[in-house]
């Protein structure tokens, strides 16, 4: 039964969307220190404020991430969560799970842990919220032994790579995105376990444009699935979704009456680049001025799918606004091919793929570990050295496609090199022509 | 034979990584890996998707509360062991994916899942799916509000938009508890923002021990913080910092890496709202979001004031966007003095930006539209 | 005959534009001092190189602007370049000017300077191009007692504002911009003539935002024609847009064939805010929508015009990129009325109107001369301390109309006053509910 | 009886300001003042403007290289005083502009002007009327080409887009001869742009005269710029400044504040190509020029790589452009990837920002064209 009165909190057991109170109060009757948790968070939403206390540095021996520790400031109050450090488990590939491994993960916190976990952290992690200091070193023993599964990154290191669906249940991924994300998360597992970097580096893999793993936004290197031949169009569905055969957009609308479908309004007249057509009942694409946002595709899935000539485009930079202002990815490598490996990596899965790709990252990794300022986002670190100086240092030839527009300001910084004659000028040679 | 405290680098394993995600694709995934062709969305929450083998994938998507328990976990378990043979997935916004491989296993499914009250089937399509989170109250040291508590607030407010396809697209809702942004709703349609208010508070008691003072003056973008002498409890002179807060944007850095410069206040802290983010490159390109209201107050347990001004944004948008128009697209096409006035938000100028980059948000031409704003 | 060879010049004389070359040539003929300023440029020519000295400080007595000194550091070479001030005469509004008038100009011109020009000045003045220190002082008498006319502005003052046609020759002006041109020259006459300023300041007037003035680029205070009403339309004359009798767009492009009239794709299509639709024959606006970008006017002169409650918008700030970067004006005052006077000020001209527009001139200058740095424009002034507060210096409301979009940073600065309690806290306070 | 300089404050007349502008007013002008119906380009540099009083003014416009002498004045006069009762104007782009008020008087009036060599008529439309320019190496000390020259050269080039009006919108070209852009550049459809490309030569025989040291210090935007000791040609050791070279953009500013600080150099000294700006509010607002080209050598007297330059982009633009669209409208809707494509120009890492509020040029989407560039 409660260890705390919770008025406020009760009243969020009521209401249609799942809820966590409930949820927390049903774990409490195996695990007591979620009655703590409750009660703390009982007191915050009387204070209006937190209850835990700032840092606390802990973790498991040989890696300098994978634990967030956490402890209360009312520790008398809330003995069950004085320690309440996070265990960050690095999920499998696009979050499928066999159940078995869930169960195993699940029996192992509820011995070990508070019973609570986050599925999935933002970044992607399996996050297992609130254990004490003295468990640590057991659960990663048991997660590596009896699960064969390893923590998830924290602190100034690579953090968890993670990835959208992609081929596994989706028809528009250019690349392999799982196999993507698993290559380099083991490729890198001692960037990933082992703190060496200026600060956090966030790798995501979205296999189109349409970046359902928010890769822009939130990853500092973002590869998303592109391609560089024509959209393939199925004439016959085409018409299909003319006379309302198919669904619009898979069917995503249906919950209101939009009217027939209309190709002219609802694809052709909202095609950004104004390059597709009707030429009698067929429908036609300028590829040359197709930017690929995919919002034709979006809305005939059936007519029309990605060209076949695959592969990804790699933006560099996103973060959220600490410190200079949030910033959406910047596009670095327009185009590169995105072939797995297969070579056995041992533990069951395969690596060795994604030379190019491998390529990137770590020409930007080598400059960055040099370069890049304590605390500073590779992002932040573009901004401070300039596009053109960190392309060159990329080895990326400056293209019209990495900006919006050129420059409007006219002030260019030349190199002497650039210059014939170079910098140097002799002043009495100056004066002879022009006096003063 | 678990661990030995004893020899803890006994037969240690480490650099493992996650388990090959092949091991937990579902049979009808691995089967059809790379083969779809189309997908349908037969009813909110529910997925089709066809396979160039004819092979056919259903998936029932649940909404999840995200902070959830072993037990709700053993429960998803369940249901994934009896309909799915003991697969399931999580998406990349916290919800859970059942998957069967025909049309006839779909309603038992569903009745399980509508039988079990933390299981309500929906987020697809143009609808309103599972909000983007992080800790606040439950977890970190910094959020200036709460995550969970203002996510089910909101969700139970919007749950018929979780469960129907009724908008002019898809609406992506995000809740961040302090500037951090952990759950990145800088590019989402609306976002809630926890944000601080009151310059930093110095702990000259703490700050010698347990700051590098150097860092602390680093930390603040405006330079805002100096060194300088404090006077401690005991009323001794101790190295410490002080902070010009006329120049403080309370983005709370100094606070990560000072822990005696809390900035947590029950009076300041609250809720910003931003719209108007997108991530997809569907027609237009990504977006942030855009600060629309600089402060609610954080009202437990059910943030009325928030609740409120998400609804109505997304019920306004909902009445007057075009079809396939994204928040921020609406927006920029009736133009933003528009946006204030169909939302009935009243604008001040802290919606004005006066950060970097300002300039190249003043509006540089005649072009305007005359609103209620205009005397 | 030629003083000097000017064999890279003489090829400048041939060619269907109007040569400068024989134009100084032949004026030589007249004024001797135009052989040097052949020779000079044909030496600058040569050299690549400009052959001025830098700057020179001469005027009029108790004015600090309308002469910009020149020396050349060849004087020995082109004695008759030795000197070569510029004298700015403030032009006539609008650059209307009776022959006679001119023609004194002329005269005094050939007598005492080179009897070159710039007809005009990039700010607008009447430009007469070189003399000698010696002369200034006769010019500026001559100007004044038997020309009736003015320095212009040069140095850290207002400089001469100008304006567009107007109603003097155009039927789109929404207000009298040569009456609130001439007044604001007149009411500032001291602004104009007594550098007080951080900086210069430029003031332009169009009569609508089709800018002929180029007022938002090229001033800090740009005064752009606007109406608040609807755009008056002529459902006949639409018609006769339609069926080919008027030429579009005023017959601009009737140097080509680009097909017969099509109100569609030429007006209705070229709507920014797509607020303009036909039901049936007629023409129909939204005016609410619409952001009187003048396109639909300009192209159907005969069938829209501007409404008819028509005052000005005020940008301020635009200027050339030294040096934090070019800025185009920002929108402040969205409307105010402008209404000319009818003071006589006894020189024949009309004063005493536009008293909005001299209220925001004021508080503009009232503040800039208070605060703004040296040498920084008032569009840099407003950069440095933000927009936000510059709108409280002008005590305009902040509107949504004031940015293009909302701020995307979370970075708001509260004030003490704006948060419960203030800034002011207790940390004993502070602890007893969140022990370190 | 003039000036007299021993008594120079002798009815000495200040602060009247310029005539009042009625006085210069062409009858027609005057009676039709504010009636104005509507206007129509006859054809090629002549308007016809009708008042709703029926009253009609006839306008013929002249191209005009604006460095003009009194004599060329005195001739316009002259037809002035033919055909238009003693009035002419001046655009604000420097050509000049005869009205009469008859459609009768116009054919004798364009008989004369073109009897003229220096009165060509066109400059309307949807055609290249003249070039807003400034002084170059006619009268100005900071110049990185010439102004009057170069403008020469383009307008013998482009002379049929003056007389006729053939292109998809007007096309306004301006020059500046340095930075300081006088001719205002920065809003042009194609802009030619003088540029240094050497940092400042230091005079230290000079420096300590005629420059302010902390002036001249604070003059650079980049803090290139800091106090030093320089030794002079006699070998003495005095104040001077020294300059990081790598950190200087050649803005110039430092010269305009301290005339020991040349930037100009004949090798060093060329133009930069800039495009796509505008001024009108007509559908699209306001746009910034963007450069395209960021250096062509001096190549006096015809600036032949100018010349081509421009035609170039010119020639391309009206080929491809829509009717209505101004370079930068188009350059906007077919994609800067394009626009160096069609044009044939070389993408270089010039045009890529690096100065202040960068970034927001960046292209943060997967949105965009193949092209060429991409290998
Ligand atoms: C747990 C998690 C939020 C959640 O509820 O899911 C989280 C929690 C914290 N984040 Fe985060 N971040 C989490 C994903 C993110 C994301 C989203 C993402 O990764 O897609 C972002 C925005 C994207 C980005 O990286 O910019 C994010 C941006 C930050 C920042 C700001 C970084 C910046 O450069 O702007 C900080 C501040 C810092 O690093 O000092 C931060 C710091 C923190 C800290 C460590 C607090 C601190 O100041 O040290 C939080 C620990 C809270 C706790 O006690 O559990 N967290 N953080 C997410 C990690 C779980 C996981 O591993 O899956
Ligand atoms: C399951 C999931 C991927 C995953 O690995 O987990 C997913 C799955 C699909 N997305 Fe997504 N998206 C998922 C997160 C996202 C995100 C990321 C996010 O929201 O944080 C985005 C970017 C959001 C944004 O732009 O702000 C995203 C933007 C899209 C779009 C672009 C829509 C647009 O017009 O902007 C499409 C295309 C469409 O829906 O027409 C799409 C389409 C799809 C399709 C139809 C792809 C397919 O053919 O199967 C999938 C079902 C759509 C649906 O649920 O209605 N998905 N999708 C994610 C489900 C999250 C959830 O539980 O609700
Ligand atoms: C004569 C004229 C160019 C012309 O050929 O027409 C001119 C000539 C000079 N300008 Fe200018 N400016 C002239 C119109 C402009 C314009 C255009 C305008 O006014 O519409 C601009 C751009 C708009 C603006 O004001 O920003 C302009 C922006 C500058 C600047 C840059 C100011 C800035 O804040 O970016 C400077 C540099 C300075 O002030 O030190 C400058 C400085 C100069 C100086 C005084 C050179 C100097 O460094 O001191 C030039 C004297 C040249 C000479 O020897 O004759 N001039 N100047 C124009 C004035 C004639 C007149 O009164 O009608
Ligand atoms: C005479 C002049 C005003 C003056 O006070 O001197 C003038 C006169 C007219 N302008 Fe202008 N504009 C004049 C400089 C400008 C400028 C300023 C500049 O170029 O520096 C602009 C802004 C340029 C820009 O946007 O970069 C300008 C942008 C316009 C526009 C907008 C066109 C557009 O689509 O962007 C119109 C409307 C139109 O042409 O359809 C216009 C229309 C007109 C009309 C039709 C107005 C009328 O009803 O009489 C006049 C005749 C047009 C023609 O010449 O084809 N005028 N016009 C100027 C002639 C300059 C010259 O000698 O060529
Ligand atoms: S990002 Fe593209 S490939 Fe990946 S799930 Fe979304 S739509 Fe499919
Ligand atoms: S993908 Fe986008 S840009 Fe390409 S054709 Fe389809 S809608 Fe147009
Ligand atoms: S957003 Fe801020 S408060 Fe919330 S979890 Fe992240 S760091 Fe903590
Ligand atoms: S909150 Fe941010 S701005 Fe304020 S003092 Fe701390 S670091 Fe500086
Ligand atoms: S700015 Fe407007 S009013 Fe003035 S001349 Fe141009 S079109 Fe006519
Ligand atoms: S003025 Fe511009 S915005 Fe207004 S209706 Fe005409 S075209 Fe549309
Ligand atoms: S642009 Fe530069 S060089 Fe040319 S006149 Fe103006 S200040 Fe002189
Ligand atoms: S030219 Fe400009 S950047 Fe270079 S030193 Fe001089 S002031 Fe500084």
């Amino acid at each position: 039964m409660p260890k705390h009165d919770t008025p406020l909190l009760d009243q969020l057991e009521s209401g249609p969307w799942p809820s966590f109170v409930k949820d927390i109060k049903r774990q409490a009757e195996k695990n007591e220190a979620c009655w703590d948790i409750l009660g703390q968070l009982e007191l915050s939403y009387e204070d209006k404020i937190t209850h835990w206390k700032h840092g606390g540095i802990v973790g498991v021996f040989g890696y300098g991430g994978g634990i967030v520790g956490r402890y209360s400031d009312v520790p008398k109050k809330f003995p069950g969560v004085a320690h309440f450090h996070t265990v960050r488990v690095n999920q499998v590939s696009s979050k499928f799970y066999r159940t078995d491994f869930l169960r195993q993960i699940c029996d192992i916190w509820e011995r070990r842990g508070s019973g609570m976990t986050n599925m999935h952290g933002s970044t992607g992690d399996l996050v297992l919220l609130g254990t004490f200091t003295e468990q640590l070193e057991e659960i990663f023993y048991e997660l590596t032994h009896d699960v064969n599964v390893d923590l998830g990154g924290s602190g100034g290191n690579l953090r968890t790579p993670s990835c959208c669906l992609g081929k596994a249940r989706c028809e528009w991924s250019c690349y392999d995105t799982q196999a993507a994300c698993y290559d380099i998360t083991m490729t890198y597992q001692d960037e990933l376990h082992r703190p060496a970097f200026p600060y956090k580096f966030k790798i995501k893999f979205s296999g189109c444009p349409n970046d359902c793993v928010a890769a822009i936004a939130r990853s500092d290197l973002a590869v998303i699935g592109n391609w560089k031949d024509d959209i393939r169009i199925d004439q016959a569905a085409v018409k299909s979704y003319m006379n309302g055969e198919f669904p619009a957009n898979g069917g995503s609308h249906s919950g209101r009456d939009w009217g027939p479908f209309d190709i002219q309004k609802e694809v052709i007249a909202l095609c950004p680049t104004n390059c597709m057509w009707m030429e009698g009942d067929e429908l036609k694409i300028d590829d040359g001025e197709c930017t690929r946002c995919m919002h034709c595709i979006n809305v005939m899935p059936r007519a029309l799918r990605p060209g076949v000539e695959q592969g990804a485009t790699i933006l560099i930079g996103a973060k959220a606004p600490i410190l200079d202002g949030a910033q959406i990815a910047t596009m670095i490598v327009p185009f590169i091919s995105m072939t797995p490996g297969d070579e056995d990596d041992g533990t069951g899965g395969k690596t060795g793929g994604f030379e190019e790709l491998k390529d990137v990252i770590e020409k930007c990794w080598d400059w960055w570990m040099e370069e890049g300022k304590n605390r500073e986002r590779i992002g932040e670190s573009m901004q401070r050295i300039g596009l053109p100086t960190f392309l060159q240092i990329m080895e990326v030839d400056p293209l019209p496609q990495h900006v919006k527009e050129p420059r409007s300001n006219p002030y260019v910084f030349w190199k002497a090199e650039e210059v014939p004659g170079g910098f140097e000028r002799d002043l009495a040679e100056f004066r002879k022509r022009n006096p003063m | 034979m678990g661990f030995n405290p004893e020899k803890p680098m006994e037969n240690r394993i480490t650099d493992i990584g996650p388990p090959w995600f092949e091991e937990h694709f579902p049979p009808v995934i691995k089967e059809n890996y790379g083969k779809w062709l189309y997908h349908e969305i037969l009813q909110p929450g529910v997925l089709k998707h066809v396979s160039e083998s004819g092979g056919e994938c259903y998936t029932v998507r649940v909404g999840c509360a995200r902070l959830i328990s072993t037990s709700l976990i053993y429960d998803y378990c369940d249901i994934a062991d009896k309909h799915c043979d003991g697969y399931l997935r999580f998406t990349t916004r916290n919800n859970v994916e059942f998957m069967v491989d025909s049309a006839d296993k779909v309603q038992p499914l569903l009745d399980d899942c509508n039988a079990h009250d933390m299981m309500p089937v929906g987020g697809t399509g143009a609808g309103v799916t599972n909000i983007v989170h992080t800790q606040g109250w439950v977890h970190c040291h910094t959020p200036a509000t709460d995550a969970s508590g203002p996510v089910k607030a909101v969700m139970d407010e919007l749950f018929d938009y979780f469960t129907s396809m009724t908008l002019p697209a898809q609406v992506r809702i995000a809740l961040a508890c302090c500037l951090n942004m952990c759950g990145a709703v800088h590019c989402s349609d609306i976002a809630i923002l926890g944000v601080h208010r009151k310059p930093p508070l110095i702990d000259h008691d703490t700050i010698t021990s347990v700051c590098e003072i150097p860092l602390a003056v680093a930390a603040c973008p405006l330079g805002a913080i100096k060194p300088a002498k404090g006077t401690n409890s005991a009323g001794e002179e101790v190295k410490s910092v002080s902070v010009k807060e006329e120049r403080c944007m309370f983005c709370g850095n100094c606070y990560t890496m000072c822990p005696s410069m809390p900035l947590a206040d029950p009076e300041g802290d609250g809720i910003a709202i931003l719209v108007g983010g997108k991530i997809s490159n569907a027609r237009s390109a990504p977006k942030f979001s855009k600060l629309v209201i600089p402060f609610l107050p954080n009202t437990p347990p059910r943030w009325t004031e928030t609740v409120a001004a998400v609804k109505n944004i997304l019920e306004v948008y909902a009445k007057d966007a075009k079809k396939y128009e994204r928040v921020g697209e609406w927006a920029e096409r009736i133009g933003w003095e528009k946006f204030f006035e169909k939302c009935n938000i009243p604008f001040t100028d802290k919606s004005i930006d006066d950060y970097r980059l300002a300039y190249d948000t003043w509006r540089t031409t005649t072009q305007f539209k005359f609103t209620s704003h205009i005397k």
